[in-house]
């Protein structure tokens, strides 16, 4: 066994465990920090298939920023250190249906998938590169995508402004 | 390699590499002993630093308040935070009975790894480095990101309003000066056209980047050491532990170890932010040069560049000490003012400057 | 337990109470203050009070008149000269006695070097709550000078103990002069120091500007008195409203600013201490030869009345109120503390404010709890 | 105004009121059911403007209570004091002047606190140094303790 698989199932036992620790977590602070932990889990993730870009990009904007985030709303609501009550049967009956055909279409994606062997030539994805791609108006070109996330996050930030000032 | 130089710590490291080549034929058990190795030499390293950082804090503190500091215990009193450090490890680390006992406990950890994941990019020396990534620049910034997770989780997890305010404090402030931090940072990436620390330094061959990218490198100098000593909560912007207003702000609770643990981030966080500003700004461990004179330069070469580096890292480390031993302390809304309408557009400007100096290839 | 019912912490959506004190490190000394917050905006504050009360009053009640004074000198502990002097002077009015022009003149150099102590150890411990903590080794620097003098000259350095009712205990030490001129000397060309290290300091002044905003009429109706009343433009120096001791025979300003905010009772403590250094300069040279104790009868009978003595600590106005039966022993004494007046006003300051301002506020009221508490 | 001049301007007003003038200040004695009428008017009267409330104690006399309110106005620099007598020694009570000077709000918890005279329309009168469940009002002659020390 190489090194390397052992790193990889270390890293898979973090995301996966993360992950469902945060949903069955009963109090929500808890479930968020499960949710960080998963969250680097995916960026080791990135690390271990040396997509560091990607990597830092997911600390900084999921674990930095969003979590952050989500853990200060949490502060801010009354009764974060309460635990949470058992969800009624109804809404884990869905829940659970949603959960399971949800993995049914990634299996069966996975399945359909003809994953190809290219350890040979592996791709650098320099930075200067994903800037160019980020940027650039060809077929594959990510620029409209990208103007309209930052149209989408402007708005948002707008509208925070504004509710911030209408509470004053 | 320069053979001049026994002290290279690239030669000490391939030495090393090649007799437990010889030693163990595993690759696996290889990697693996060498990856220990790595790490406690780190831990070891980085608590001595801590130890000496803690030292020069209170005989830096000592010399601003005309007072001598400890000079008893051990040579010029540098076994006091020996001595200190073996006092903690005794005392009793007590959990509050109401808190949350597992976040409580973890929270010390998270932060004391954070910093120490960012000392992973860092050139110690001259081609010395512990994983001289190709996104270091991104890498530390984002990994530094992730101490404020553990702040957040102490002051939350402690049970006490204090904690608990202290903690929002902390995470309003490191978000917030995140920007400001980031800005300065990519204001050298623009300039070299390199996210990799490494490459960064090497650019500056030439002479450092505080010289060559004129005044918006200066600015973006600037702006990086005071955004920085607010992300890692140091006074003038101690408003996180702020003792005369939360009486220690998310580590009210914490005692022996698991607050030695907070302290030990705290100093190694100043270390990376030094480091940090030592390499972007000032060259890192490439000596003092000159454009090209050449003698000039071979002469700043015969100093060994580790202590280059050392010396730049410690400068920047002095300066910051020294605001905190002569400073009064923000408030809140001032020091979020500070950043939001001063630090962020200030920044925001200079990088459209610097934007423009490197394309027009106006710096040196 | 004192007020901490259940109902009392009843907050409102949104807010939440803490408690600052009794042991906390920005209330210098046992001081409870509850607050009521809104996120960092102080809503309400409620002061409890009564941790170390000593109940100093009951005691002077069976304690004789020399020997009441002396309780004083653990009140305002920082000032326990000027406590003891108004005692002595209250007793001293109900003997109808004045003490000797040589007693007068060193009680009141001594006075004075007392509330440059006090104001030192004050400008120390505002500029450590507002989280700069050198300035607290360079006002000490000074203070332990002035302390020297009071321990060669009264045997003490914190609780002087030092006036008995018509004069001193003792007379001065011979280095008392020439001690008190190096002082002088050293703290005059310190107080460059002291404008550079704080005073002049961005951070600071933006701290304590628009802080902490008390007008004229709140303060004369809350009683404040001291350099915290004189900070809002209300001219309350007793030093010159009813002169005691030697203070009609020197020239000094009182200080009055209109700024009403913490910066403005920072700038009227600092130009104080210039004035005290003024008032001692003028009297140094000059102390009287002669007595420095009037003759009193070993055993002191106030007659029958009420006397009332003003004076004016570092904190404000220390009035003694002494109630007589004729007997050996006060039959009842009222000490009207300067800081239990200025407490009551602390709550109206802090409304609406964050809690950085809060403990602004609080070291610019400079309060010594053990004067609240009695 | 001097002593002489606030004494007949104080007759005018309350002429049932005893005056002493043995002492420093001008002392007036009056009931206490009268004091609250008089208080206002001593603050709000141009001529007196005591706007200054430098002291307020209270004295037991044993066979009652002394309320002593210590008068000074800013403006015209004349002081008077000004000693109200409860004689209800069982249940002591007096008007509060906490609305007209602020500083009477804490000095009258103090009384309260110590003497256990209730101020009426006081808007929180509570003990302010003892506890809440403290037994007996210690300032009062007749206060005894079991550990107190008799010195």
């Amino acid at each position: 066994m190489d090194i390397s698989v052992i790193i990889f199932y270390i890293i898979s036992v973090v995301i996966t465990g993360g992950a469902l620790l945060a949903v069955t977590s009963k109090q929500i602070f808890r479930a968020a920090v499960y949710l960080i932990f998963s969250l680097l889990g995916v960026a080791s993730m990135y690390f271990y298939l040396e997509n560091n870009f990607i990597a830092a990009v997911q600390i900084v904007v999921y674990v930095g920023g969003i979590v952050v985030l989500i853990i200060f709303s949490i502060f801010l609501t009354q009764n974060s250190g309460h635990r949470l009550k058992k969800p009624d049967g109804k809404r884990v009956f869905f829940s659970a249906l949603s959960v399971l055909s949800a993995l049914l279409l990634t299996l069966n994606v996975i399945g359909n998938y003809n994953f190809k062997s290219n350890s040979n030539n592996t791709i650098e994805p320099e930075i200067k590169n994903i800037g160019m791609q980020m940027l650039s108006t060809t077929q594959y070109g990510y620029l409209l995508p990208f103007e309209v996330v930052s149209f989408l996050l402007l708005a948002a930030m707008i509208g925070c402004i504004v509710i911030a000032l209408k509470r004053n | 390699m320069n053979r001049i130089f026994l002290y290279s710590f690239t030669e000490m490291a391939l030495y090393i590499h090649k007799l437990l080549e010889n030693a163990i034929t595993n690759t696996v058990l290889l990697q693996i002993t060498e990856l220990a190795i790595i790490g406690v030499t780190l831990l070891i390293s980085l608590v001595i630093l801590c130890f000496f950082l803690g030292w020069m804090e209170r005989r830096v503190a000592a010399f601003m308040e005309i007072r001598l500091g400890p000079n008893r215990v051990g040579p010029q009193g540098t076994l006091q935070i020996v001595a200190d450090t073996v006092k903690l490890l005794f005392k009793e680390g007590l959990t509050p009975n109401k808190s949350d006992k597992f976040l409580f406990n973890l929270a010390p950890f998270i932060v004391v790894t954070a910093s120490m994941l960012a000392i992973a990019p860092l050139a110690f020396a001259k081609n010395f480095s512990i994983y001289d990534i190709n996104i270091g620049v991104l890498y530390v910034s984002s990994v530094s990101s992730l101490s404020v997770l553990g702040i957040l989780m102490a002051g939350w997890s402690s049970y006490n309003k204090y904690s608990l305010l202290g903690a929002m404090r902390s995470g309003a402030q490191i978000v917030s000066y995140e920007l400001s931090v980031g800005l300065s940072l990519i204001a050298i990436v623009v300039l070299s056209g390199n996210v990799s620390l490494g490459e960064i330094i090497n650019s500056q061959q030439n002479g450092w980047w505080i010289f060559k990218g004129h005044i918006p490198a200066i600015i973006a100098f600037v702006i990086f050491i005071i955004a920085s000593t607010a992300e890692i909560n140091r006074a003038p912007f101690d408003l996180a532990e702020a003792d005369q207003e939360l009486t220690g702000g998310y580590n009210t609770e914490y005692s022996g170890m698991k607050f030695a643990m907070f302290l030990l981030a705290e100093y190694i966080n100043l270390f990376i932010v030094s480091a940090m500003a030592a390499t972007l700004f000032l060259g890192g461990w490439m000596p003092f040069h000159i454009g090209d004179w050449e003698s000039f330069n071979k002469i700043m070469d015969y100093i060994p560049s580790s202590i280059w580096f050392m010396g730049k890292t410690f400068i920047i480390i002095f300066i910051i000490m020294w605001f905190r031993w002569t400073f009064p302390r923000l408030r809140i809304d001032q020091l979020l003012n500070l950043e939001w309408k001063y630090l962020l557009p200030i920044s925001m400007v200079n990088i459209i400057i610097v934007t423009l100096i490197a394309i027009m290839g106006w710096h040196f | 337990m004192r007020g901490l019912i259940e109902e009392d912490y009843t907050t409102q959506e949104g807010e939440f109470v803490i408690n600052i004190g009794p042991q906390h490190p920005s209330t210098h000394g046992v001081l409870h203050l509850k607050v009521w917050l809104n996120g960092e905006t102080i809503i309400k504050v409620q002061p409890h009070l009564g941790y170390i009360h000593r109940s100093i009053e009951k005691m002077s009640e069976s304690l004789s008149y020399r020997n009441f004074i002396f309780a004083t000198s653990r009140m305002d502990y920082l000032a326990a000269h000027i406590n003891n002097e108004a005692c002595a002077l209250a007793v001293e009015k109900g003997l109808q006695i004045e003490a000797p022009p040589r007693a007068r003149v060193v009680r009141t150099i001594l006075a004075e070097l007392t509330r440059l102590s006090s104001h030192q150890l004050w400008w120390a411990s505002t500029g450590l709550d507002l989280g700069a903590v050198t300035p607290f080794f360079y006002a000490f620097r000074e203070r332990e000078a002035i302390l020297d003098i009071m321990d060669e000259t009264c045997g003490a350095r914190l609780t002087q103990n030092f006036l008995v009712p018509g004069g001193l205990m003792a007379d001065i030490h011979p280095n008392f002069q020439k001690r008190t001129k190096e002082v002088l000397k050293q703290i005059k060309e310190n107080f460059k120091e002291y404008d550079e290290l704080l005073t002049e300091n961005v951070i600071f002044q933006n701290r304590t500007k628009n802080v902490g905003i008390l007008n004229k009429q709140d303060a004369l109706s809350f009683g404040v008195t001291g350099p915290t009343a004189r900070a809002s433009g209300l001219s309350c120096d007793i030093r010159k409203w009813a002169p005691y001791s030697a203070y009609s025979m020197v020239e000094f300003d009182e200080i009055l600013d209109e700024g009403c905010d913490s910066y403005s009772r920072y700038m009227v403590r600092m130009k104080e201490m210039r004035q005290s250094v003024n008032i001692i300069e003028q009297l140094i040279d000059n102390i009287p030869e002669g007595d420095f104790q009037e003759k009193t009868k070993n055993v002191i009978k106030l007659p029958k009345g009420d006397f009332y003595q003003r004076v004016e600590t570092p904190r404000g106005e220390l009035g003694v109120y002494i109630v007589s039966d004729g007997a050996s022993s006060p039959y009842r004494i009222k000490y009207r503390s300067p800081n239990f007046s200025n407490l009551s006003v602390l709550p109206e300051l802090a409304k609406g404010c964050k809690i950085g301002d809060l403990v602004a506020i609080m070291s610019t009221i400079d309060l010594v709890i053990p004067d609240i508490d009695r | 105004m001097t002593n002489e001049e606030l004494k007949t301007h104080l007759l005018s007003l309350i002429p049932q009121a005893t005056f002493v003038e043995t002492g420093e200040f001008l002392e007036i004695f009056i009931h206490s059911e009268n004091i609250l009428p008089l208080m206002k008017n001593l603050k709000d009267d141009e001529k007196t403007q005591f706007d200054y409330l430098f002291c307020l104690t209270c004295i037991d006399r044993i066979s009652s209570f002394e309320v002593v309110y210590h008068l000074l106005s800013k403006n015209y620099k004349h002081i008077l004091v000004v000693k109200s007598t409860i004689s209800n020694i069982e249940n002591p009570q007096t008007e509060t002047v906490s609305h007209i000077w602020k500083t009477a709000e804490f000095h009258e918890r103090e009384v309260y606190d110590l003497f256990g005279v209730k101020f009426i329309n006081h808007p929180d009168l509570r003990r302010i140094f003892l506890e809440d469940d403290w037994k007996g009002f210690p300032l009062r002659k007749n206060y005894s303790d079991p550990n107190m020390i008799e010195l």
